[in-house]
């Protein structure tokens, strides 16, 4: 095992991949723009090199400069999470040739899988089931002439996407040169890359992916299916594993599990990354998207249901160890659940929200789990993705997995910014939800009207505010004995307070 | 100590002074005994009868932010003025729901546009933002340009009703 | 199921039964001694209701003021988590005759149980392996006439006992005069019944236990073991399961988890208990030491690797609900090991260490849980177990839960007090412990003449001391701009500070 | 400012002082240019070259516990002075190791013990707990009785070296 680890990424990801090498005895170097120079990240890390300014492009997208802060800090590997240049091909080519190991997949692999088209071509050569679909060759009428062949609704998206950026759902043939413009800028912007294709809509679409894992030595694996139908913008919200679609239907989950192999080998794939399949909930067909070649946003429910570390597993694959287990031993145990914490406002078209992080207290209780990187004072700015957390929710039964991280939610504190906390609680409760009738759609379909709760103010609250604007005062009256609980706290205020004492 | 408090349109006054070990509070015609637990880090515990509350704060400006169980309110300090409604008739700025960057702005000085029609769009975290109509109108001044960074509630143009 | 439920504890078990009744929506309301006013327990319930002074005998084994206290709030049940009031069978009788549901076993099953020799005799006749032993009826003499035809090395132990007070190994004859009256004492103030009894004692004993569940409809399954060898004066510090001796000997598992069912069979146990063995590890053998009535300390293990919530499952019983599941459905995945965190002295014999804690921070990992009663401010008093935490990590395998329950040891934060924190983690890497090979003697034998280690002073610690000193001196050369990341703090000074915002 | 802490029987002196935005803090001939990061609840964050160290600090009368890495140290504050051990020859006191009730006391003053005996049970947290000899000696004065309830470091009895 390599002895220091150079972190390519920022937030909750940085921090979860710290944690992986604190068990593993590897030491850590975080690279962070100026943004992040007080984060948590930054702050878990052995090491922190800052590598530019807040806009990615000038920080976590500067292939060079990672590259050479690797190279000064004595890392023998770098890990490039998700998002950002994790499925770079040419990012993972530069970190092989400046003589460091890339924690994922080969340069080859990324790339046959990084372009939707060819990624198509290869699976569908392998076996693997795929949606109808034009690659995007031409002019606007070109694409007009193959849209009226395929039939609407269809799908509009970036031949280099991923994460839904420069997708649109187009229902009307009017409609389509609109959404290709705006796809195609969105594309240019995200990827330097504005290609796009065309594909079939389904409309009672489950979003079901398949984990898999392979060494260099032959071996792979998979680790069962997660599905992700609860979206929101074409982003993923809530995630569970076992999906509830395929609790019923143990030969689908089979057949799936045995396509996304398929699918991997058909690239010589190594290490982590996941297979992911639309599939159609009315007649049971299942259709290749795309492979992201890369560790998942929502890879903690998996790694609850299998015990099986991911991040150290890629770990372990990198530094050319065998996969310590076989198929068989594998197992899917259990029912999680995650939802994902975003600063945004459901009732204002999800719009980030940004601002200070005036308190944030996480949930603790036993099989929740918190991945977050921010903490009380830090920022949700306009530079990074708005999610403050991940909370993760694992039991025996699917019922019990959604009152634990229904309680969790609860009880989490985030002041400062609009959270979805109380949208994810009613998508909780939503009766289809609950059934586990969990579509691509539900989350438009059934809270498009969506309004937060606005509960009548009680005197409680009305006490706390004048207790603490009270205390702020420092009137005289309070100045009691020196907390006990706290005789040391350098930014205690010297008339600290305990009544009760 | 008396702190006047507004939520939701409404004004609270409350008062709060130390009795022996602990403080009595009056809201309107009601009293209260509060015992304070403990109070560290933006938490605030309290007593009250056989209940003993947690409440969690931060204030930013002259806003207090309050979580107490799963509910969060938002308590504004501010002297109590009535709040204006942008004038009925005439013409209202329409602002940014957010910080962020004008990628296009789609419309002119004197155009009549449609209800729910795109006027700007801007950019932020990375995703793109579209300003609409809200009812139908005509643009009366245009109020940012391509490239502007703009504040959350920064007017961006001016749209008069017909 | 009830809507409101008193629990009859405090402490850690206190919030973790709270934390399960938010799970299933019901009320909760605690009783308090004056030392635990401001306790987390008191915060996190619904209600709180003194009942008396910090000594236990005017609080937390009053059951008179429990139950006034369940009336008075209208509480349909009542927990009694384990130690105080757990296992007294006239508390149960009391409760039932109150009107309210006792959550646990029946009293008759309690008093079965409670007396050891009873106990003994009652799973001897259902066919479960007892130790040869001595009910402890008569004088010194007849003590030491049964000791000579037991053979030395013996235990001297309380018949109303558990938790190992009372109890004694005596190894030569000459020894046991001063046994018996020490052991006498300690019965007679822990449980006010100083009866004792003899038993033969195992040199490399393995202490392994196994978790049941029974219903009020006659259902019963075990959810197989926990390993509890590793003991300091005769008490559990680290917990596992599975067993690591087991994990080779599935035929030894099942044969014992038949007998701790014949066992609570015998008695017509219904709710959560757990049947105590010894093993023989040179021979296999094991043999009944005692059943505990009642929620054990160490549940989380068997929590972690079967998704069963114990908790929630004594409520749902106590409630007449069925057991949701059959033996069939139940599985023991993964690897998971406990440690009990303590303010002791582990160089000083184990001596309790009290004092307020200045500052605890808990770890947060993947698939880490923390249990703990305690946080910063709070104080560990002469009144109550000194029990900071437990600590759980669960893994796929035994070595990985050990690295990552290390990880999450060395990032615990607790001041003020001496903990065994390095101790834990000594005991972690011991190459015995390592290799699962853990007997009841392995602390006395490997850790006799350990010492804390002492660690050369860094500059860094320097810098900091010195830095929070100039911090809390509130030099004039401090005052920046006031905290951005915290614009509102009561308790904060007035020159709050923030460089390089 | 300067800072004296005492560690492990050895003195430091530590001089810090405001520097723009970072501070300047020497030990010995060893010059530390230090970022602070962070300063909340106990925990102290700062940057100090490439590395951000995070250290948990509480105060309990003269003495600083600090937490860095999964390490711990004690530091006193107390104006430096050299320590004395307790008196060669003669006699000295036996102290309790906690806070604790006397339960029994188990020799006369003037009785002669050995090494290992036991002298005194302390009850505490529901554990007996023996003091015993820490060498042979005579007791020369009893200190406790009988239900008294002792701290820690309050001395039981002395006991003089043969």
């Amino acid at each position: 095992m390599f002895e220091r680890l150079l972190i390519a990424n920022r937030g909750e990801i940085a921090v979860r991949i710290i944690r992986a090498c604190r068990e593993l005895g590897i030491q850590t170097v975080v690279v962070y723009s100026e943004a992040d120079a007080d984060s948590l990240a930054v702050q878990l890390a052995d090491r922190a090199v800052l590598i530019g300014s807040p806009p990615p492009s000038d920080s976590y997208l500067r292939a060079d400069r990672i590259i050479e802060a690797a190279r000064q800090t004595g890392c023998q590997a770098v890990h490039p999470a998700f998002g950002f240049l994790s499925e770079n091909a040419a990012f993972a080519q530069m970190v092989r040739e400046a003589g460091l190991i890339f924690v994922g997949p080969s340069p080859e692999a990324i790339q046959a899988m990084g372009l939707k088209t060819e990624a198509l071509a290869r699976v569908r050569a392998a076996g693997v089931p795929t949606l109808p679909s034009y690659d995007g060759q031409g002019l606007l009428e070109d694409f007009q002439r193959a849209a009226d062949a395929l039939g609407y609704p269809l799908l509009v998206k970036a031949a280099a996407g991923g994460g839904g950026k420069g997708m649109r759902v187009v229902r009307d043939p009017a409609e389509l040169p609109a959404a290709l413009e705006a796809s195609a800028r969105e594309a240019g912007k995200a990827f330097a890359d504005n290609r796009l294709f065309l594909e079939r809509y389904i409309e009672a679409a489950r979003h079901i992916e398949v984990q898999i894992l392979a060494d260099q030595h032959g071996n792979m694996v998979h680790l069962f299916e997660r599905e992700c139908s609860i979206q929101r913008r074409h982003q993923k919200i809530i995630e569970e594993s076992p999906s509830p679609y395929l609790i019923e239907r143990p030969q689908l989950r089979e057949a799936m599990c045995q396509a996304a192999l398929r699918a991997a080998q058909s690239v010589g794939y190594t290490n982590a990354g996941t297979v992911e399949f639309i599939v159609d909930a009315h007649t049971g067909e299942f259709f290749f998207l795309e492979m992201n070649t890369r560790l998942q946003v929502e890879h903690p429910v998996t790694e609850a249901v299998t015990d099986v570390d991911l991040v150290q597993l890629q770990l372990r694959i990198a530094a050319g160890e065998p996969l310590p287990f076989r198929q068989a031993d594998l197992y899917q145990r259990g029912h999680a659940i995650e939802c994902r914490i975003y600063a945004e406002d459901p009732s204002e078209h999800f719009l980030p929200s940004t601002g200070d992080l005036l308190c944030v207290v996480p949930p603790s209780a036993p099989h929740i789990r918190v991945d977050s990187g921010v903490r009380t004072g830090d920022a949700i700015t306009i530079h990074y993705d708005p999610m403050i957390a991940k909370l993760i929710a694992h039991a025996r039964t699917r019922p019990e997995a959604i009152r634990r991280l229904d309680a969790a939610l609860a009880a989490y504190v985030i002041l400062g910014v609009t959270t979805n906390i109380p949208f994810l609680r009613d998508v909780l409760a939503q009766p289809d939800f609950q059934r586990g009738e969990t579509t691509t759609t539900l989350i438009e379909r059934a809270f498009a009207a969506w309004q937060p709760p606005n509960p009548p103010l009680p005197d409680s609250a009305l006490i706390a505010a004048a207790l603490s604007q009270l205390l702020q005062s420092g009137a005289p009256a309070l100045n009691a004995a020196p907390a006990e609980s706290d005789p040391f706290s350098p930014w205690a205020r010297p008339d600290a307070f305990r009544v009760g004492a | 100590m008396e702190f006047r408090f507004e939520h939701a349109q409404s004004l609270y006054s409350v008062k709060a002074e130390r009795d022996g070990e602990s403080f009595r509070v009056r809201i309107g015609e009601r009293v209260y005994l509060v015992e304070l637990v403990r109070a560290a880090g933006g938490e605030l515990v309290f007593r009250l009868g056989d209940q003993v509350l947690t409440a969690h704060i931060g204030r930013a400006g002259e806003t207090l932010h309050l979580a107490l169980g799963a509910q969060q309110f938002k308590l504004s300090l501010a002297k109590p003025s009535v709040r204006r409604k942008s004038a009925e008739g005439g013409s209202a700025s329409l602002s940014a729901s957010m910080h962020g960057q004008v990628v296009r702005v789609l419309v002119e000085e004197g155009e009549v546009v449609r209800r729910g029609q795109p006027l700007v769009l801007l950019e932020a975290m990375k995703m793109e933002i579209r300003v609409t109509a809200p009812h139908d109108g005509r643009v009366v001044r245009l109020l940012c340009s391509v490239g502007e960074v703009v504040q959350r509630a920064q007017p961006l143009l001016e749209l008069a009703e017909l």
